[in-house]
């Protein structure tokens, strides 16, 4: 199969499967089967597509040109390969667990919820492997509306809230800046496609790069760089699974793996760093990376404190980026893997729990890791993770940032690492320390749960594994976060 | 009498005498070996005695006058808490629970 | 990785995963087996690298091998083993997990060849002695383990910082002296400097020593001799591989003896006193690490060697105490000699190694440090250390027994430890004497050779002199050595209370202020908004349906203005 | 063969000649369902008349017509080029879905006696857009500018409410002072020229240009343009009659008189008094921003604020007019292509609107907010329209709004116009606002107990399929936008003088 139409195909699989899930609608097993299978063949095959990567194929499908000058075309680079590679086989397991969470927890429109998933991950892949500005934001879009009832699933006051704010800030910042920066970018440049080194290298200077980075940066919702950060909290309404591959991994990452593209690929790093009006960049992630640690921990919803705690970890990524040097953004490509694994594992097991234990609130859960041993002990690897202690995922993007800091003298940069590592830990450890080493309050002494269903414990045993995993056997990751970090040259 | 051994009288009045023997032996013992001092200072007769005497005097002195500034009652920090406690991020103490 | 080739910390580290799968009746055998074999393969081992591979883009050695690394190695395998008897009984599975991860960190770090693994282990060790301080469970400890977390996470990203910036500046992250780039210019000079502080940061170096006196003593009685063990020497180790000669280190050494001192002597909880007292002695060993000389290098390896064995001792007897009276005080302690006999000979002996008692393992060790001093001529220096030594006895050698084994009665009889903690006491115990008696038993395994000889009748005197009058002094002051129910401030003031005063100061009025704010702020927003819904809504304002008339005024009026514009153009 | 040459030939003539003939007979038909049979039929038929002239000029270049064999410049010339071929399909395209809407929901609306009425003066109305479309004369312009007037006077003052008289009212007030200045406009032109053939015009205005009369008279057609477009200052009149109107009417009016009035502008402008004398020499482009971007800005906010439907959407439309104005005003080839893109695409989205409104109101009778809430659920189809053509509206990509919003941005940062460019994201949003607005209430919130809401059924079949068939072309132009852009690139190069 011709890489090219393996592209179409990467695309159409989820699709597909959102159509097949629709006309399986009364049979569970089957929807679920479909979802399950798509799953497996759309990570197989990004798999097969790795190899010619690494080789340096430049693979291009170009499927239509609604406007003039403005195709719709796909194209295959090492950031995009790691974004739909991690993303792919995280639908597997969040398929898994899907299952365990959707039937324990009884929930209502099980196959609107499955549809829109799938949908979801089309559109990731979509932003994954868009090859011009136009087509990702086009995807783009269709995420956010995707999302939407997924996030609105309860249907109840709350929910509608929560997804007002969703649908709002993420609409607004996509079309009233994002689109407007995207059209500048084409007047200047002529075309939006991405190129290495940077479509705007050479072609602007002066206060215009810092007043165009900001549109960009500020209308990439999705990378929830404060204050448009507020969508991701209201999202936590949703059902767990969707907090979880949704918003840890496809819905965020896609907004950093934007914040990085536009970076790397529309100004070229050299061009943002000889101008002093785009050093603001730096500071703003730096400042959103502390301020969300500081808000989490005040957090007594373990949903809420997760969700800030992404938050912070996102602005890690732009603060990667922000760094300007190839190294960093090594770390950044890098930490888009690492902190999906950690955080997808994290949510797994808030989702665990409620499923198990019907507690949401860090307060409630003393004692409960000897009762659900193997969820406690996945949510504290992926609590390390977030700190960045080996041996996890985590220590590898924020060794190459710190690398990146100290090759560029950012020390800024470094110290805002240093107290977000503390604050970090001052977060997450209070919550492994309580399940763990406190007796269970008195309250739940009499009703006796244990585990969460398989399909769950499965699946963030998984995770965390994979969390482990990427610290001693990163080759893959590395690679095609180093030639990114060639494309950045 | 069941009063252990190391805390009749005799036996307290006896460990002085030891004591002071002892701390008059070892002095007398520097005439008896030829020391090799690296500092002319060090070659002082019973320069150690001395020295150590008034070196561990001053010792206690200065740590009771720093003890003037930095001793608090022992029950000092045990309201602080981490940020987090404060939103039941840390356990809640003891007593609190109780 | 053959068989013969398996790291030492792997032995341990797989036993503290393995652990709670392991049937409890065969737990005893892994607890007391994995260390000796650990032991074993620590002398089984080649020197040299053992150990290497590739790692994100650099060279590392995981496991390298030589004699000053190996006299580390040996003496954390006797203490894990020692510790593991000592505490089996008692401590929680969790707790005896957590400190065989903990020592095999440590033993990961001393056989580490180059920087990134040594980070490694660095982390995991912060990891292992948190969970085992942790495992004590009350309050206090949480609360103290969240500080000794959050200091060791800060420790470690300073450490990481350095050495992200060797490897910029120097390319690769092979583990050797950085002295040199230390007085050096530039990135190597900030990235060692950095190096450096991560190192010190565990060795309890100022200002941030507080951490030390602050979490070992809330640990449980077994979980304080590992936490005595590890984490202090690894950073002796590495100061030596590291940073030898650094004149710095003698400076921060002296500060770290007397700051010891003086906190021991104003303290009242004997674990406390114990654990100032680890301050201290690392104290001496940084010293020497900045002196030097090859003597000075092998009286840090063999007085770490020897520390770690008499405050593992002496943590054990003070733990026995503990955990039979349930005391911790010295104000609230006394005269148990009567009823623990072993525990008061071994607390002794222990004091008496300490304090260097000839025939003790403390007297081959620390004459080493202070004649390295003599030998270079530093007379400020050597009468520190003399005095040092002196304070030494004072402080611990002769305060923790008094109070706690003599002095006033406290009328508690309790007996003895279980048997597995006195035969653990004894053992160690046994070593330090016979540290003492041969000393070329410790000196052989010393990284430089050694013509040193402790026992001429000179230097035992002059030390006589030196602790039998530190003991006259002791008695004559016994008044004003008694323990008071106090804490002393420390450096943790400024984390631990200053916060919490900041925010009480600022909360006040910041609340006020944003109330001020917000108010103001939803006013005006809410006036406009009215205003808005006047000027466009519904029925007045611009979207008001205008009489015809007024429409065709302002439609005139703007075609005045329009032709206006025309003409004068 | 020679029949269908010949028809052929008269085809600019029968498309204004077939809708006058037949608006009288309409009268004499008077009986309600065969009138619409007969309005259908015609506007049918001009919407094939039109799509036939777009396939000539596109193919053999612009079509010139002389009306009874008088040739011009003395007789009367009717002359088709790209632009206002596109204006007539708009038009009659429009007219005919609209007139299949209003089958079922005109007899709603109007009284039954009156219905033949109201489909006369639709079809006077059709007359007087497609011949001021189609004619090359500049006084016809104005003769054909009244009789849609009066006609569409006639439409609105049919609305059920009290209010559509007083609307209609004051629209012809407005109305008249337009066609007035238009009047006076093209008299000075003639008196200054001796000509109304616009194309003579233009040749005969080369010397005179900056003779104070002709400065006058530009002002004059500029204002009166700017009353029938509704251009901000001026636009007054519009939201009352929009919204008391018929919903079919309604949908027929705001979807083409005022493009109509666009393409006034852009004739008189571009084509009789030239780019240089409009731009260079007059500064058109001052008064038209800075009117466009005020009025853009105003109208949206109006629109958020709006209760009441129909008068949201009116709002709206002044907005896009503004968008138009903005892109006449950039005078550079993707500016032009934008408006004249836009006379299109917004005929269709305002069109699938208003006609969502008429199938609520043919429902529930109230198109206001509070009425419309939960009603989503009942009637998924309607709104589910309405949310497509607003997200037009908003200018999402793959509909057709994006594309006129797109080569807008591309013509206005061509000129460096920033600030216009930031404005236009702002509008966009708060065209996010007020569509999302009525999609939130119709969808989620709970209509309230007892009332019609909760009876409501889906509108019937006859009202889906014409409402459909536009939201449907939205997409098509969205996607598929070789045809309208290609089209409107022509006419903006043959206003622009360019040659593509």
């Amino acid at each position: 199969m011709s890489a090219a139409v393996s592209l179409g195909w990467i695309i159409a699989v989820p699709f597909a499967a959102a159509i097949l899930i629709v006309m399986s609608d009364p049979r569970p097993n089957q929807r679920e089967g479909v979802t399950l299978a798509a799953a497996l063949l759309l990570f197989v095959l990004n798999a097969a597509l790795v190899p010619r990567v690494l080789a340096g194929e430049a693979l291009v499908l170009h499927l239509a040109e609604p406007v003039a000058g403005l195709p719709i075309a796909l194209s295959v680079e090492p950031l995009g390969m790691t974004f739909a590679l991690v993303a792919s086989f995280l639908w597997i397991v969040n398929s898994i667990y899907s299952v365990g969470y959707m039937r324990g927890n009884k929930e209502q429109h099980q196959t609107r919820f499955y549809v829109c998933f799938a949908i979801a991950l089309g559109a990731t892949m979509g932003i994954a492997f868009a090859a011009n500005l136009f087509t990702l934001f086009m995807f783009y879009e269709v995420l956010t509306l995707c999302t939407y009832p997924l996030v609105v699933h309860k249907g109840d006051a709350g929910a509608r809230a929560g997804g007002r704010t969703y649908l709002a800030i993420l609409l607004a910042t996509s079309i009233g800046l994002q689109l407007l920066a995207i059209t500048i970018t084409y007047v200047i440049a002529g075309h939006g496609d991405f190129t290495p080194g940077g479509l705007l290298a050479g072609r602007i200077e002066g206060p215009i790069v810092g007043v165009l980075l900001a549109l960009y940066m500020f209308g990439i919702g999705k990378a929830a760089l404060m204050p448009l950060h507020r969508w991701l909290p209201a999202a936590m309404v949703a059902p767990t699974p969707v907090s979880a591959l949704l918003h840890a991994v496809a819905v965020v990452k896609a907004g950093v793996f934007t914040v990085v593209k536009v970076v790397v690929y529309v100004f070229g790093i050299d061009l943002l760093a000889g101008e002093s009006s785009a050093a603001w960049l730096l500071y703003a992630a730096g400042a959103s990376i502390l301020i969300a640690s500081l808000i989490a921990l005040r957090q007594d919803n373990l949903k809420r404190r997760l969700a800030y705690s992404t938050v912070s970890q996102l602005s890690y990524v732009t603060l990667a980026a922000a760094i300007l040097v190839p190294i960093s953004i090594v770390g950044a490509a890098l930490h888009i893997a690492a902190h999906a694994f950690g955080k997808i594992t994290l949510f797994f097991a808030a989702g665990s729990i409620y499923t198990a234990a019907h507690k949401t609130e860090v307060s409630q859960l003393d004692g409960i890791g000897r009762r659900m041993p193997w969820t406690m002990g996945a949510f504290a690897v992926g609590a390390l993770s977030m700190v960045g202690v080996p041996p996890t995922a985590g220590f590898l993007s924020k060794w190459f940032m710190l690398t990146g800091a100290m090759q560029s003298g950012q020390m800024f940069a470094v110290a805002v690492i240093v107290a977000s590592t503390l604050l970090n830990a001052a977060y997450f450890l209070p919550i492994v320390y309580r399940a763990f080493f406190r007796a269970p309050a008195v309250d739940d002494a009499g009703h006796a749960h244990g585990e969460a269903p398989l399909p769950i414990v499965l699946a963030l045993s998984i995770t965390a594994a994979c969390t482990v995993a990427l610290f001693f056997w990163p080759d893959l990751a590395l690679l095609l976060a180093r030639d990114l970090a060639q494309a950045a040259r | 009498m069941n009063e252990h051994w190391l805390y009749r009288p005799r036996t307290l009045s006896r460990l002085r005498t030891w004591g002071v023997g002892l701390l008059v032996a070892v002095v007398v013992a520097e005439l008896f070996v030829t020391l090799h001092p690296h500092f002319g200072f060090a070659g002082w007769f019973a320069f150690n005695a001395v020295f150590a005497f008034v070196s561990c005097v001053a010792m206690v002195l200065s740590a009771r006058l720093l003890g003037r500034f930095v001793r608090r009652r022992d029950d000092y920090y045990d309201d602080d808490r981490l940020p987090a406690a404060r939103s039941g991020g840390a356990p809640a103490s003891d007593e609190e629970r109780a | 990785m053959s068989l013969a080739s398996v790291p030492p910390a792997l032995l341990l580290i797989a036993g503290a995963v393995a652990l709670p799968f392991i049937a409890p009746r065969w737990r005893l055998l892994a607890l007391l087996g994995l260390p000796l074999a650990a032991l074993v393969q620590v002398w089984h081992l080649p020197d040299g690298q053992v150990l290497a591979g590739e790692f994100l883009g650099f060279a590392v050695a995981p496991l390298q091998v030589d004699a000053l690394s190996r006299v580390f190695g040996t003496v954390f395998c006797i203490t894990a083993f020692a510790g593991a008897l000592f505490a089996y009984r008692q401590a929680s599975l969790m707790e005896m997990a957590s400190a065989f991860l903990y020592a095999g960190a440590a033993l990961g770090v001393v056989f580490a060849g180059d920087l990134l693994s040594v980070f490694v282990f660095w982390e995991l060790m912060a990891i292992g002695s948190t969970l085992v301080l942790w495992s004590a469970g009350s309050t206090q400890a949480w609360r103290a383990s969240m500080r000794y977390a959050l200091v060791h996470l800060f420790g470690g990203v300073v450490l990481m910082i350095g050495v992200a910036g060797w490897a910029v500046a120097d390319g690769e992250l092979g583990f050797r002296s950085m002295t040199a780039a230390l007085d050096g210019e530039g990135a190597r000079a900030l990235a060692a400097a950095f190096i450096l502080a991560g190192f010190l940061l565990n060795a309890g170096a100022p200002p941030l020593s507080a951490w030390v006196a602050d979490a070992y003593p809330e640990a449980s009685p077994s979980g304080a001799v590992f936490l005595s063990a590890f984490t202090t020497k690894t950073a002796v180790y590495v100061l030596i591989r590291g940073f030898p000669g650094a004149e710095i280190l003698v400076g921060i050494g002296l500060f770290m003896i007397f700051y010891g001192i003086v906190y021991a002597l104003l303290e009242n909880d004997i674990r406390r006193i114990l654990v100032y007292s680890i301050v201290n002695q690392v104290g001496f060993m940084v010293t020497a690490v900045g002196i030097g000389t090859e003597l000075a290098l092998n009286g840090a390896a063999a007085h770490a060697f020897a520390h770690i064995i008499y405050k593992a001792l002496l943590l054990m007897s003070a733990g026995s105490v503990l955990l039979v009276t349930g005391k911790r005080r010295c104000s609230e302690l006394g005269g148990l000699a009567q009823s623990m006999p072993l525990t008061a000979v071994c607390g002794i002996v222990g004091a008496m190694s300490i304090a260097s008692f000839p025939l003790t393992s403390g007297f081959v060790s620390k004459s080493m440090i202070v004649d390295a001093a003599a030998y270079q001529h530093l007379a400020l220096v050597w009468v520190l250390l003399a005095a040092a030594s002196a304070g030494a006895f004072l402080y611990v050698g002769l305060k923790f027994p008094w109070f706690v084994f003599f002095d006033r009665d406290c009328g508690l009889r309790p007996p003895d430890p279980p048997a597995n903690m006195s035969v653990a006491m004894v053992l160690l115990a046994v070593l330090c004497i016979a540290l003492g008696l041969s000393p070329g038993l410790l000196y052989a395994m010393l990284p430089h050779a050694v013509q040193y000889v402790p026992y001429t009748g000179a230097h035992v005197v002059s030390q006589l002199e030196l602790l039998l009058f530190a003991a006259l002094a002791f008695f004559m002051l016994l008044p004003a050595l008694r323990g008071t129910l106090t804490i002393s401030l420390d450096f943790d003031w400024f984390y631990r209370r200053f916060p919490v005063l900041l925010l009480a100061l600022l909360t006040p009025p910041a609340r006020l202020l944003w109330r001020a704010l917000g108010e103001a702020v939803c006013d005006r927003i809410a006036r406009t908004g009215r205003h808005l819904a006047r000027v466009y809504g519904a029925r007045e304002g611009i979207a008001s349906v205008a009489g015809s008339g007024a429409m065709a005024t302002a439609a005139l009026s703007v075609f005045g203005a329009v032709l206006l514009y025309f003409y004068l153009r | 063969m020679s029949a269908g040459a010949g028809l052929a030939a008269h085809l600019p003539a029968l498309q204004v000649v077939l809708p006058l003939l037949s608006a009288p007979a309409c009268v004499l038909l008077y009986h309600g369902a065969r009138v619409w049979w007969l309005a259908m039929g015609v506007s049918t038929a001009a919407f094939v008349i039109a799509l036939a002239l777009l396939a000539q000029v596109m193919g053999a270049g612009p079509v010139s017509y002389a009306l009874g064999g008088w040739a011009a410049p003395w007789g009367i010339e009717y002359r088709v080029d790209a632009l206002n071929a596109l204006v007539l399909v708009l038009v009659s395209g429009v007219s005919s879905i609209a007139l299949m809407f209003a089958r079922d929901s005109v007899p709603r609306e109007v009284a039954a006696e009156r219905i033949y009425l109201f489909y006369t003066a639709w079809l006077l109305c059709l007359t007087g857009l497609l011949g001021i479309a189609v004619t090359g004369d500049a006084f016809n312009v104005f003769v054909f500018l009244e009789i849609s007037s009066l006609a569409t006077y006639a439409l609105v003052s049919f609305g059920s409410e009290r209010s559509a008289l007083s609307a209609a009212f004051r629209y012809l007030v407005m109305g008249t002072i337009g066609g007035t200045c238009i009047l006076i406009g093209v008299g000075l032109l003639y008196a200054m020229t001796g000509t109304l053939n616009m194309a003579d015009l233009a040749q005969r205005l080369e010397p005179l240009r900056d003779s104070a009369p002709v400065r006058a008279a530009f002002a004059f057609i500029f204002v009166g343009a700017g009353l029938k477009m509704a251009m901000f200052p001026l636009h007054a009149w519009l939201p009352g009659a929009y919204a008391s109107a018929p919903s079919a009417a309604s949908v027929f009016i705001a979807a083409t008189s005022t493009k109509v009035a666009v393409y006034v502008l852009l004739r008189f402008t571009f084509t009789i008094f030239g780019v240089e004398f409009s731009f260079d020499t007059l500064a058109l482009a001052k008064v038209l921003t800075v009117f466009a971007a005020v009025g853009v800005f105003a109208a949206s906010l109006a629109a958020i604020l709006q209760a009441d439907l129909k008068r949201m959407l009116a709002w709206s439309s002044i907005a896009q007019v503004g968008y138009m104005l903005i892109g006449i005003a950039t005078a550079n080839l993707d500016g032009l292509t934008a408006s004249i893109v836009h006379l299109l695409n917004h005929a269709l989205m305002k069109g699938a609107l208003f006609m969502a409104l008429g199938c609520v109101a043919y429902r529930i009778g109230a198109v206001r907010l509070d009425a419309v809430a939960g009603l989503a659920r009942r009637m998924p189809w309607t709104f589910g329209a309405f949310a497509l053509a607003g997200l037009s509206l908003v200018g999402v990509p793959f509909t057709a709004g994006f594309v006129s919003k797109w080569y807008l941005l591309l013509g206005v940062l061509h000129n460096g116009w920033w600030p216009l460019a930031v404005l236009l994201a702002v509008t966009s949003l708060m065209a996010v606002v007020y569509v999302g607005k009525v999609l939130e209430v119709a969808w989620f919130h709970t209509a309230a107990p007892g009332s019609v809401t909760e009876r409501a059924r889906e509108a019937p079949l006859s009202m889906l399929v014409p409402l459909w068939l536009l939201v449907l072309a939205n997409l098509w132009f969205g996607v598929h936008t070789a045809l309208p852009v290609g089209v409107a690139r022509s006419a903006a190069a043959a206003l622009l003088g360019l040659t593509l």
